[in-house]
């Protein structure tokens, strides 16, 4: 099945708009279960988006931003993974690895974009010297749609201009391709952890990563609430009967830490 | 609520910076990273606070015009504090300082709260049900996220309420809350790294002609279940504190990962 | 096989004995696996009085009188159970479910006696004026053998003289409601362990209750032995490792939020 | 065992008050619960010691018959105390002022140990051989019980020892065990709801006409095992907190299951 | 098969290696994985050698000679194991059990011999009082070559002089002896831990005992690393996070304890 | 490193003594344990130091002749410790009674680590490898300890380099890394109570002629798993405190074990 011009433009609208909410972090629709979930039923297909969305959701828990961090796409992810699925004969799971290659490109465009987006501090810096309050809060929203811009543009190119080259180019993809992508996959969250662990891992910190990780790997259990049930339990008998601190230098200590980031 | 009567920053004030803190990371850069989208939060209270003199705005615009960067949450949190306290006509310095020492463990609060734990127990139940096949996960997953949004009515709330009894105390407190979060945080990554990495090698050892061993199984699996895991995601911490830049650790992972799948080693 | 006489008058002897046990928990006879035993015994059915019995024991153990409240009766429930098991062709699981509302019934008849004997604080109080020491100690055994009579009037009215009332009333119960009975005996120790969070519970014994939670959910054990074993070994850690308290206003504060009940 | 010698009171007297401890709730009403239980305990001590004043001895007998109560191994251990504590002819109002103040930890104390952590694991392993058939169940429950009582005998001495070294100290201390009592109750009580509180819905949601989805399993089991018991059991307290009264929730929990099991939901 | 000269010779010479590292723990090569599978060469059956190793070394893991203590011996029975399982028809855990009463005896001697080297420190102190430190160090390496000896000797005997009375008498042992010889095994580290615990135990360590024994009990491991992690966690996290002590008087009151064993 | 250049005791001097090190139990006797050996370990370098004053030789080989007994990595942190001090002329009591009482807690230290830690862990992973026949477990198990030994030319050094800086901080971290060994230790103790000890009743009781109830599930696995290997070792324990020896124990363990077997209750 290929995807009509009007699918086309649908789904790039989507992108529109689910790349300004992964910009700005606001309403979580930029999740893949979201993203893909919705271009399943543009594509008549919601149960195999349903399905992906789910997926793509899972290996992308531990691929977050925080510290400022950028990740694979989480917005592409979804989205490729979606279309592969509902319109290829490939099975969801390997639609997820396949779409990961895009996600990656995609990565790099908003690293680019955080870039560019410095050279804007100029002007801002402008507007805040002549008390432009009004100018200051514009910038921002600018700023976010065109971020929406460059998704809808990535969307439409993917999943209309150059459908017919990547739809050849998989049928051609040998086994251990497909197979490298699912591991890679697999594999890209330690990265994701590790740049957390960057900011977050101090020696004493130590014991509670042994645990949490003892925890999920000895209990047999669905999502992580249990091991994050733990972790909350040894925070509050931490806070409520551990030796009190002295408070002060460490708020800064920590602080220092984060803002390296 | 009586704090509202004689202020003058209505609570409509504080709905409206809400709603402009949408656009926090409109202008994310490396520069500044949320500091352009803080200062467009911020300005129009500044402006109403300061609307007889342009001079001293334009001061109060700058300090808050630097570097910024804060879970978003824990960022309405925070505004609400600095408003109660520029009302108070606290000192300019020690509003500044209050800010830029306190973004770093809020944002550790915060992203240990909804990063690393909300989000993965929400990936869980609704990955769950959305891999049936069932449209049910995505919408509770969703209405969950607008109640996350939600949440920063209620966080300006508390800030400015916070800030109008003592800062001292908040202080102290910020420490204690920051090591609970840490703890929570760093327990979840650990189970984390144990459920979302999965890596497993597919080598064996040929011990006679018909008799082979899965190195998998019989020695990593001897060692520690997902040990292999804990081992690339140590790998990756220590080549990023030796400056390794991110970029070029996604292409490694993903080369590595292509290579062993080449040779059948994964 | 209906109840003769002299079974009856034995099954209200021995109703006796563990009413006045219930009444001063001292030897613990009153507890629903000795006295379904027991009630198997008197009926020529001991087996199915053990099971019964064990069954019974199961669900009550979580319905506890601390604090003065006054759970479901664990005579009651112990001695219906074991009748209906041993006589008629009832399903042990089926007879507790069935004994559990004459144990509702007759914890509100405990509970009238408690109300009725406040009354008899005037006498004692004038005894207590008059310094006589005899007569304290008499009214206490008086109110013991006083409970454990409204024991045998219950147990003889139940088993003998309406005993074809209810064996009719079971005949014709339909299946839900069998089904409602097992499952509201299943749900009530929720009640008897949130009346003792309203003692016990501080936001501080939070973690406690959750680590508690999580080993008897995600261990596999046959009693609940492995989690006393792990709250006693972390409030041991807390006596000797942990912060020292100031002690005496701790005191207090325990001890009011005790009284309070 | 020297102690004994120049006193008054007597090993028997000791014993007798603990086969009077019987007894202690043969009175128990909602004025004074076993207020006037603990007086028949004490009062023929109080006779003995105060047999040559009337007035003295019905003072005290006062002081001894309003509200009281405590676990009832813990009651024969403070009597213990009190008693060592007349001998010493220790000031009246802090002999009472002391009982008053430690009945409520003790209880705490008594109940984690013998109602919350003791019952269900003779519950437990007693149970499992009686569902079998086997009378060894009970016979070894009636015998552990036997041994429980007997513990009276023991913990009166061990109060009336205590008594007689330092008050202060023990007033230290049993804040400290009442905080590591808690911590043992409230982790066995965590773990009691996980099994003892049982409740599970039936309901499905109907997808297409063959294929339905279990909401315990596909929703409620996907958060957490054990979902509902903890929910009913929260909801309880927050009721009993908010004044509902017991009698009523136990109504509403029974009408509530045998209305959702017309329903077929449970 | 039986044992031949050369090979008796050569198990003597392996026997005196391991005994040296096994009196002076240097290299533990004298464990009986190592000891076994050696031996296993040396008789042509690396493979058997090994199983019987292993299980050994599983078996002996507890018995260790902490605090000055004399486990039975792991040379010997690593030796006479792995003998018994590639030289008769005996199966690798029947060997396990039968080499038992040769490490129990091995012990015995052991324990003569560190009595008797007690006579060795008159002549030691001479040496001192003559300031010979050549003398010094050289006593302390004839002490260990004379163990050595000890263990070549006791090795030529068991495996070469009288290796045709073990084969007949094991020939003629009933099940039952077989048997309890294993069972013998299995129970024989409780004593081992036993003595540790005179060493270690104190009544505050004991909740890190229990959460130890529950954590092995009900976690499902191939190797004690995750009841270690656990272990190293709850350290850590005492130590970073507890209550810091006074220090000095807790070294001395732990230095006498281990002092005394 | 420049630490070296001024003094005495050079690098090579450090490594011949971690090679003496090897026959430190070469004299082991229950008179003074590894006192003896601890002696030619650091003989040759109190020649060196005092290699003018022979008295003074003298005095110091006596002072390091007596009881000494603790973990042999240990020993050689401390050689390097007590090493460092003569260097600096410490004096001579301190540094006996420095020496004398750390090797205890060191010992304690250590054996945690080395012996109820590393030991099990090796042993359970090269053993499953070993099992199943394969060489690699015993060559894996070989490596490792030859790292462990080598980490003796590591200890001493950071032995030598503590006591170079400042002793009294040593002595108050001796006191918390003493705890957390134990506690370590402990952990590791009952893990190992579990796993390796075992012991399982086949008795029976018959109830009827076809029926019988395996007492070793009905009642001992009721209670809890492993526990009649938790009783072994605390009836040992209890025995071990009231001074029975522990030759007495093993024979008892063996012929009670035979015996059991002839009656075929094991
Ligand atoms: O870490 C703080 C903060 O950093 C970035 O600004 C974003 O990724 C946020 O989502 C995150 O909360
Ligand atoms: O809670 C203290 C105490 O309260 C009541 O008197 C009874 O239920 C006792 O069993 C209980 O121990
Ligand atoms: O306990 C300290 C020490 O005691 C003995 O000397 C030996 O068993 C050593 O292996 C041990 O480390």
């Amino acid at each position: 099945m290929s995807i009509t011009l009007l699918q086309a433009f649908l789904l790039s609208l989507w992108a529109f708009l689910s790349g300004c909410d992964r910009m700005v972090e606001a309403f979580f629709w930029f999740r893949p279960i979201i993203v893909s979930t919705v271009v399943g039923i543009i594509l008549g297909d919601p149960v195999n988006g349903a399905i992906v969305g789910g997926l793509t959701e899972l290996a992308f828990a531990g691929l977050t931003p925080a510290g400022g961090a950028v990740p694979p796409d989480p917005v592409v992810a979804g989205l490729m993974g979606a279309v592969f699925a509902c319109t290829g004969k490939i099975s969801p799971t390997a639609a997820v690895g396949l779409a990961l290659p895009f996600s990656i490109l995609m990565q790099y465009i908003i690293v680019l974009m955080y870039m560019a987006y410095t050279f804007w501090m100029r002007p801002f810096d402008r507007k805040v010297e002549a008390c432009d309050v009004k100018g200051i809060v514009r910038i921002n929203i600018w700023g976010t749609l065109i971020a929406g811009v460059a998704y809808f543009i990535f969307a439409f190119l993917a999943t209309y201009v150059i459908q017919d080259v990547i739809q050849k180019a998989i049928d051609r993809i040998p086994a251990w391709l497909m197979n490298g992508f699912e591991v890679a996959g697999g594999v890209m969250p330690a990265l994701g952890f590790a740049m957390l662990l960057t900011v977050m891992y101090k020696t004493r910190y130590l014991p509670f990563l042994i645990v949490g990780f003892l925890a999920a790997t000895y209990l047999n259990f669905t999502n992580i609430l249990p091991v994050a049930l733990i972790g909350c339990s040894i925070a509050m008998y931490n806070y409520f009967f551990g030796r009190k601190e002295t408070g002060d230098n460490t708020v800064m200590e920590e602080g220092e830490s984060n803002v390296g980031i | 609520m009586s704090e509202y009567k004689d202020n003058l920053i209505t609570k409509s004030d504080l709905n409206a910076a809400v709603w402009r803190s949408i656009v926090i990371q409109g202008t994310f850069n490396y520069e500044r990273y949320q500091g352009s989208g803080w200062c467009a939060m911020i300005a129009p209270i500044l402006e109403k606070i300061h609307s007889d003199n342009k001079n001293e705005l334009r001061e109060r615009l700058k300090d808050n015009s630097g570097f910024f960067n804060t879970q978003l949450i824990m960022a309405n949190f925070l505004l609400g504090l600095v408003i109660s306290l520029y009302e108070k006509k606290a000192d300019r310095k020690l509003i500044n300082g209050l800010r830029i020492s306190l973004f770093g463990p809020l944002a550790g609060i915060g992203d240990s709260i909804f990063w690393f734990t909300l989000m993965p127990i929400m990936a869980g139940i609704c990955s769950s049900l959305a891999t049936k096949g069932n449209i049910i996960g995505p919408i509770i997953y969703f209405l969950v996220y607008i109640g996350v949004f939600a949440l920063r009515f209620f966080a300006i709330r508390v800030g400015y309420y916070t800030g109008s009894k003592s800062i001292e105390k908040l202080g102290a407190k910020t420490g204690e809350l920051s090591t609970a979060a840490s703890i929570l945080g760093c327990t979840v990554l650990g189970g984390l790294i144990a459920t979302l990495v999965s890596f497993q090698t597919k080598a064996t050892i040929t011990i006679t002609d018909s008799v082979s061993l899965s190195i998998q199984e019989a020695f990593f699996d001897q060692i520690i279940p997902n040990f292999l895991p804990v081992v690339i995601t140590i790998l990756m911490y220590v080549m990023l504190k030796k400056k390794v830049s991110p970029t070029f650790l996604i292409l490694l992972l993903l080369i590595g990962s292509l290579t062993l799948s080449y040779f059948g080693m994964v």
